[in-house]
């Protein structure tokens, strides 16, 4: 395959999950040996067998996830691999420090150089890791799924840094799922799929359709297409709850809210106000300190995982590597993670893998997972596919209430499109559905309601008319209500 | 691939006893005759392999959960401990009654002293490779304390002992004319028993989901707690299952320094056999007649017993590690492949409950 | 209690302290070894045969050459070569770190064992000796610190700047912060420009040096011999110091101070003549070690990727 | 399992007599009572008069004794010497199973054993009394120590009779006694824990240390030496078999165990097998005292008088070191 990219130009590179794109930045960075072909930069040909030979050419990439050392601090894993030591290789502390705040001020990436990246929220983390690149004098940045952990705000930021950095004349790769952005940052723009170029255009001549299209190979339906919600009772309530951090932090905070059968309750809110903690307290995973949870008019505060499955919840957790599947075991053991002790799947203690296989085979078929059986093991599926796996997982434990966090992160736009069909069908049926998303297009096509959640507490509970784009991204940036309010009259 | 790896073994083996001047071929040759063909050589092969079985089986169901029990040998005293109890303190029981029930004591005190370094994990995050190398000392006191004329030693010697077991706790023997005892059948139940376990029973998927991806695991309502707490317990079991054996068919009595670092060679073993509990039939084997066939080799050659723990070693090696076989015999370039046996994260992990 | 006024009444603390003191050096040397081994991200549970056979090798060559340098420069260069085939192992040929631990362990129980026997074990004439007790000028008359402190044997010493060391390195260095990013995200090292392999390799290879000089404390400063078996279980202590010290060099020494410490109490006590059988007295070091593992000092946190093999794609 | 070595006869003899050692979980690398053992049968093994071949097999863990016993046994071996009474039981069970092999045990007594097994039994409390009396008239500081292996019988009659013989001639000297446990690494095999010991003893005030344990009691005897003070070996000549700590060594207590060895394989191969257990003692100069070597014109003419005289009351029987073990 071919790809050009010129100096001073956003090239926005799209494709399906598993396309390849994150492979062929890897290439140009040296973290993978190309099995044929030849690169070119400044004209000249180049051998790029390294990081160290990207760095050395002006190549800078920021990863799809992060390339960051947790306990490290933000100037230590800024100059990692480029120290300025003193004697003995003893590192200079203050002059680490120093350029890393010259650096994020001059092109205003505010970070602190001395907090510990664990301890950064992901949109902060994004800034470090640009500011690795450019501390290494990158000319090419290459951005892999840069936005899709950050808010509308964030993202409105990094389009600012990405326009700066081309203005001075640098290149920008942009790898993303979302069409928007594209449209909205890119100068070129590059369709690939299985591993070829299909499309090479720009943002004049095209449209988000043509781009979803030529993405996945059929027409995408980019807008979610369901019909006004029918409430019923309270299946969840959440009373008064708090729940601490792992750095022992009130993160929830007397947190209140509801969400009736047969609707979609969409939690917005930037990262790191607390959906983490709240969502981990209601699956019975982090203890909380106050308050109480009640699912199907049964209080489960105190109740383990376990007990809240079996009460009826369903959840697809926002981790899908650490929470979701297990990548080591096969699809069908994956399909049967919380079932996998109950009939038809065992008697007594004896699994009965023959109904596991046929169970896998059906969701397989059902949920449209791209493998070759139930056999492959989790690990072998691209990220959109392992997504599936645990939708269709958590569906299939037949669950009163469905908790989904961050369902489509990462996902590419044909299996955005399948998992918020199945999302709505849920709905249609009767199930509680809470989505948990700060992707804000998300809950906006999705929610029936939309509360807003802002330093552990619900900010606001939006209904009907009151859903607005504008009004909820000031209500996550952690305006007042009223405020809030008064503009929506006043716009 | 590993028979080459054994042959190989013996070929490093043998470097380094030709280094010291000996002749390693008959060393080999004595080491074979006292593994296998000299007088009862073969079934005393197989009496040595019994007390492995269990204790690989033991080691290797706590890697199957990401536990590394290094405890196996403190679990091994307290097994022989119970079932030397059971098995002199009580009195006209059938064999068929007091047999269970003296096995059924070793596995319950192994279990215990297994269980606790789990527990210790799940409640409190105490590292189980520390506790457990701190238990296999206290288990070493605790025992020297029990028989050396303390509660369970021999009233009526002055040696620190316990006194014989009744004859109907004695494994009979199963073959006539050597010590071969009940043991071994055991031994050969436990490996398919143990791979059912963890292969086709709702336990053992709990067990290797927790191994693989704790996480994950709780997410999905599996308590990890419970599970750690559950297979330090089976791995105990197993361990002190070994120790009973020993005493109950062996040396139907329980004399000081009981275990000389058999918890030690049960992580070869466990490794040997890549945590596959069909594995540890062969692995246990090799342990037991290379140990039983070393007396005789030195009588023979005089080379030290300790030589076959350079065969051991590199055995191990290059089971682990078909990627330096190949290398070595110029079979072709391979791409590197790892084999995670211990999965899913070594010693010094982060505890994850 | 009784025992413990004891101790008071006898003005022994300084003489406790001393012998916890010499009694931690192994421990410290395989600790800090095992902590720059596992913060690149190997982890290290070959340190009891790395120490043996260092302990090994440090007296063969004393012996020989009767000259206790070259001893002490032969285990240190042991324990690198020994913890160079783990590295090989482990990195090259991405054997299971704890399998290429195992083999190590093994092994050296063999090679020792074997070579021991054979070279060794017949020759009923003099020794090499023991390193000597150097007490430092002025520093060694100060009361109180200095029996502690400054009346010790080299290893002893070494043992004490390499806290220090180790420390400076792995907290202020270019080569710590490298080995720190190895250990604990070693794609993120290496997308930073960082040779993983090489970080890794050269930190496998210190902890061999360290746990080497470790190992001679037995042979060339402790007993001026050499016995099968003589590291006696202490590396997989030095394992357990090193985590309970939270992979830290200080901590490692705190860790191995109470290890070495509660050792040298119970043997005290049964010097005293306190009424408590021996066996209870042998258990205090082990319980006291699980009942602070499991109350005051919660969960450990290893580097992140310790124990993954790792491969460039 | 366990390692094995051998001793040839020499030629010219019509029929050897094939002797072999089982050692037991110590090995013969305790330099200690193992390998003195051994030395025994090496030396009637030298004695071309006897005829004798001899080979040993190291035991690796207590259920290898019996096997062992039966390699030698299955091999057509005349005669097996078991070493140290944790394999009493064993070496009896043995003998009763083959009648025609020769059975010897070092350091048992058996109440009722078949005429083919005989036990070798010391009075070791006769030389820890005689090294104890030593002790007692040494000190300078009125404390001495011991450091001892682990505590089974032999090793505890060393003590209580070494304790008894410091009182005998220095009623108000302390004795430090401590024990090696079996959590304190390699049973009889950890000189670091007992050179860590002597020292402890030492800054109790001891200026005289018994080590008496394998190679535990070594490292005993490297702490004294290492802060000058005296020390006392066990069961061999130390100064010999132990040059580094010829420094400090005042003399051993001695338990002539190759002796003993010797006698009983000589015994068999006379046909003047005994009838039972064979006790060592000081009348038939089966314990003793080793010469003073380097500290000879260091103790006093008058002690060592002393000395001796005990030594000759303790062989007539006139004085009992009132050990009961
Ligand atoms: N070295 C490799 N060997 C084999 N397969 C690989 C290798 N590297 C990547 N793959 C596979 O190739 C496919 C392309 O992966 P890549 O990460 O480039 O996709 P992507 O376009 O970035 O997808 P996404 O949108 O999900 O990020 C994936 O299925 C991946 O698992
Ligand atoms: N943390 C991880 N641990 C193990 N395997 C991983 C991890 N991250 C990605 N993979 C593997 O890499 C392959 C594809 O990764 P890829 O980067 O394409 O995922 P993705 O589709 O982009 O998903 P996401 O963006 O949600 O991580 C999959 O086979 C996946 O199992
Ligand atoms: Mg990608
Ligand atoms: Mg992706």
């Amino acid at each position: 395959m071919d790809l050009t990219v010129e100096w001073g130009q956003v090239h926005a590179l799209l494709g399906e999950n598993g396309a390849g794109k994150s492979t062929l930045m890897n290439v140009v960075y040296g973290l993978i040996r190309a099995d044929s072909g030849e690169m070119r930069f400044d004209g000249a040909q180049v051998q790029v067998h390294s990081p160290q030979d990207a760095i050395g050419l002006g190549i800078g990439m920021v990863h799809q996830h992060f390339m960051l050392i947790p306990p490290l601090t933000v100037a230590d894993n800024v100059i990692l691999g480029q120290e300025t030591a003193r004697a003995a290789g003893v590192i200079d502390g203050r002059a680490s420090r120093r350029t890393v705040r010259e650096l994020s001020h001059r092109y205003g990436l505010q970070v602190d150089p001395d907090a510990r990246v664990q301890d950064l929220s992901v949109g902060v983390q994004q800034r470090v890791e640009i500011l690795k690149a450019l501390y290494r004098g990158a000319r090419l940045l290459i951005l892999d799924e840069p936005t899709s952990v950050l808010t509308p705000q964030e993202t409105e930021g990094l389009f600012q840094i990405v326009r700066g950095l081309t203005a001075e004349g640098s290149a920008v790769i942009f790898i993303t799922h979302k069409l928007g952005e594209v449209m909205s940052v890119a100068d070129r723009i590059t369709v690939m799929r299985r591993g070829k170029v299909v499309a090479s255009t720009t943002p004049a001549e095209s449209s988000p359709a043509d781009l979803a299209r030529l993405m996945v190979g059929r027409p995408v339906l980019l807008r979610v297409d369901k019909g006004p919600a029918q409430p019923g009772l309270p299946l969840l309530q959440v009373d008064e709850l708090s729940v601490l951090d792992d750095r022992r932090q009130l993160a929830v905070d007397g947190l209140s809210l509801e969400v009736r059968a047969g609707e979609i309750l969409g939690l917005a809110g930037v990262e790191g106000n607390g959906q983490v903690e709240l969502v981990e307290a209601i699956a019975g995973l982090r203890p909380t300190r106050s308050g109480r949870v009640t699912l199907c008019d049964r209080e489960v505060t105190a109740a383990s995982p376990r007990r809240r499955l079996r009460a009826g919840l369903g959840h697809i957790p926002a981790d899908r590597h650490r929470m979701g599947v297990i990548l080591e075991l096969p699809i069908s053991d994956n399909l049967v993670l919380g079932d996998f002790d109950r009939p038809p799947f065992a008697r007594g203690i004896v699994r009965l893998l023959a109904q596991v296989r046929d169970h896998a085979a059906q969701l397989i078929k059902s949920f449209d997972v791209r493998a070759e059986g139930p056999q492959q093991v989790a690990g072998a599926l691209s990220g959109g596919n392992q997504q599936k796996v645990v939708v269709a997982r958590e569906l299939s434990n037949g669950p009163r209430v469905l908790m989904a966090a961050q369902p489509t992160r990462g996902v590419d736009v044909g299996s955005i499109e399948f998992i918020h069909r199945q999302i709505v069908e849920q709905r249609d049926a009767g199930l509680a559905v809470l989505l948990v998303s700060s992707e804000l297009d998300e809950v906006l096509s999705l929610a029936d309601r939309v509360a807003v959640i802002y330093r552990g507490q619900i900010a606001a509970v939006l209904e009907g008319d009151e859903i607005d784009r504008d009004r909820i991204g000031l209500l996550m940036a952690g305006a007042k209500t009223d405020e809030v309010a008064a503009t929506g009259e006043g716009g | 691939m590993p028979l080459v790896a054994i042959l190989l073994g013996f070929v490093v083996a043998g470097v380094a006893v030709a280094i010291t001047g000996a002749d390693p071929i008959q060393a080999y040759l004595g080491l074979f005759q006292g593994a296998f063909t000299n007088k009862h050589a073969f079934t005393e092969s197989l009496i040595a392999s019994v007390p492995y079985v269990f204790l690989g089986l033991a080691v290797a169901t706590g890697f199957r959960a990401g536990l590394f029990n290094i405890g196996a040998d403190g679990q091994f005293y307290l097994g022989a401990l119970g079932g030397v109890f059971v098995g002199f303190s009580i009195h006209g029981l059938p064999g068929v009654v007091h047999i269970p029930l003296a096995i059924l004591a070793g596995i319950a005190c192994g279990a215990v002293y297994g269980g606790l370094p789990g527990f210790l994990k799940a409640r409190f995050g105490a590292h189980e490779v520390i506790t457990t190398i701190m238990l296999n000392y206290i288990a070493y006191s605790l025992s020297d304390y029990l028989i050396n004329r303390g509660p369970l030693g021999d009233p009526h010697s002055s040696a620190p002992k316990t006194p014989f077991i009744d004859p109907s706790a004695q494994l009979p023997i199963i073959f006539a004319d050597s010590r071969l005892h009940l043991g071994l059948v055991l031994a050969l139940l436990a490996v398919p028993l143990i791979w059912f376990l963890i292969e086709r029973t709702t336990i053992g998927f709990r067990i290797r989901a927790v191994g693989l991806n704790p996480e994950a695991a709780r997410s999905s309502g599996i308590s990890v707690a419970r599970t750690m707490v559950l297979v330090m317990a089976i791995s105990g079991g197993l361990a002190g299952l070994a120790g009973a054996d020993e005493v109950l068919g062996v040396s139907h009595f329980m004399p000081p320094s009981f275990s000389i670092g058999y918890g030690f060679d049960a992580i070869a073993v466990a490794l040997l056999a890549r945590s596959n509990p069909w594995g540890i039939l062969p692995a246990a084997f090799l342990f037991g007649a290379m140990r039983n066939g070393a007396g005789f080799m030195q009588l023979q050659t005089q080379v030290s017993a300790d030589m076959i723990s350079i065969v051991q070693a590199t055995v191990i090696m290059f089971v682990a590690a078909p990627v330096i076989v190949r290398w070595l015999l110029r079979l072709r370039e391979v791409p590197a492949e790892s084999l995670q046996i211990t999965q899913p994260e070594g010693v010094g992990a982060a505890p994850k409950t | 209690m009784d025992a413990f006024l004891h101790v008071l009444q006898r003005g022994d603390l300084v003489n406790l302290a001393a012998a916890t003191l010499v009694a931690s050096t192994p421990l410290v040397l395989a600790a800090l070894g095992g902590l720059m081994c596992e913060r690149s991200g190997v982890v290290n549970i070959a340190l009891e045969g790395i120490m043996l056979t260092s302990a090994f090798v440090g007296y063969a060559v004393a012996f020989n050459t009767h000259n206790l340098t070259l001893g002490v420069l032969a285990a240190v260069l042991a324990g690198m070569a020994i913890a160079g085939l783990h590295a090989v192992l482990s990195i090259a040929f991405v054997v299971d770190q704890i399998v290429s631990g195992t083999v190590i362990n093994i092994l050296a129980v063999g090679i020792t064992g074997v070579f021991y026997r054979a070279y060794i074990q017949q020759a009923e004439v003099r020794g090499p000796g023991v390193l000597p007790v150097w007490k430092l000028p002025g520093l060694g008359d100060i009361p109180i610190v200095g029996p502690i402190f400054f009346q010790q044997a080299f290893v002893t010493y070494a043992a004490l700047a390499l806290i220090v060391v180790v420390h400076l390195v792995l907290f202020r260095t270019v080569w710590g912060l490298r080995t720190r990013a190895s250990g604990e995200h070693p794609r993120a090292a290496e997308t930073a420009g960082i040779n993983v392999y090489l970080v890794r390799y050269v930190n496998v290879i210190a902890s061999g040096a360290l746990a080497g000089l470790g190992g001679c404390y037995f042979s060339l400063q402790q007993v001026g011999n050499f016995l099968p078996g003589m590291t006696g279980g202490q590396g997989f202590i030095a394992l357990a110091a090193m985590i309970f010290g939270r992979w830290t060099p200080l901590g490692s020494f705190l860790a191995s101070l109470l290890f070495a410490g509660a050792g040298a109490l119970a043997g005290r006590l049964q010097i005293y003549g306190v009424h408590i059988p021996y066996q209870v007295l042998g258990m205090l070091p082990y319980v006291l070690t699980i009942v602070v593992v499991a109350g005051a000092v919660g969960r450990a946190v290893a580097p992140a990727a310790v124990g993954k093999p790792y491969r460039r794609s | 399992g366990g390692s094995s070595g051998s001793s040839t006869a020499a030629n010219g003899c019509s029929k050897t007599y094939k002797i072999g050692l089982v050692t037991d979980v110590g090995k013969l690398t305790d330099k200690s009572f193992n390998a003195a053992s051994w030395q025994g049968v090496q030396q009637a093994a030298s004695d071309k008069s006897l005829c004798v071949t001899a080979k040993y097999i190291e035991s690796n863990q207590p259920t290898d004794y019996r096997k062992n016993m039966e390699t030698f046994v299955d091999q057509s071996y005349d005669m097996i010497v078991a070493v140290g009474f944790l394999m009493a039981d064993d070496t009896l069970a043995e003998a009763k199973a083959h009648p025609n092999v020769k059975f010897t045990i070092v350091d048992n007594a058996y109440d009722a054993a078949p005429s083919n097994l005989v036990g070798l039994v010391f009075k070791e409390d006769q030389a820890g009394y005689l090294i104890g009396a030593l002790a007692g008239l040494l000190t300078k500081t009125n404390t001495v120590g011991q450091v001892l292996g682990l505590k089974i019988p032999p090793v505890q009659r060393y003590a209580d009779g070494y304790l008894a013989g410091v009182k005998s001639t220095n009623p108000n000297a302390k004795v430090l006694t401590v024990y090696q446990g079996p959590g304190d690494g390699a049973a009889f095999n950890n000189p670091a824990w007992g050179e860590a010991r002597a020292n402890d003893e030492i800054n109790q005030g001891a200026d005289i240390v018994f080590g008496g344990g394998g190679n535990t009691g070594n490292g005993a005897l490297i702490g004294a030496l290492q802060k000058g003070k005296m020390c006392i070996g066990v069961d061999v000549d130390q100064y010999l078999s132990y040059p580094d700590a010829a420094k400090c060594l005042v003399t051993s207590a001695e338990k002539h165990l190759s002796v003993a060895v010797k006698t009983i394989i000589t015994d068999a191969v006379q046909k003047k097998w005994p009838a039972a257990t064979l006790t060592f003692d000081a009348k038939n100069n089966g314990v003793g005292i080793a010469p003073y070597h380097d500290y000879d014109s260091k103790v006093p003419t008058d002690v060592k008088t002393k000395i001796s005289d005990i030594e000759k009351k303790l062989a007539d029987g006139s004085l009992q070191t009132g050990v009961t073990i």
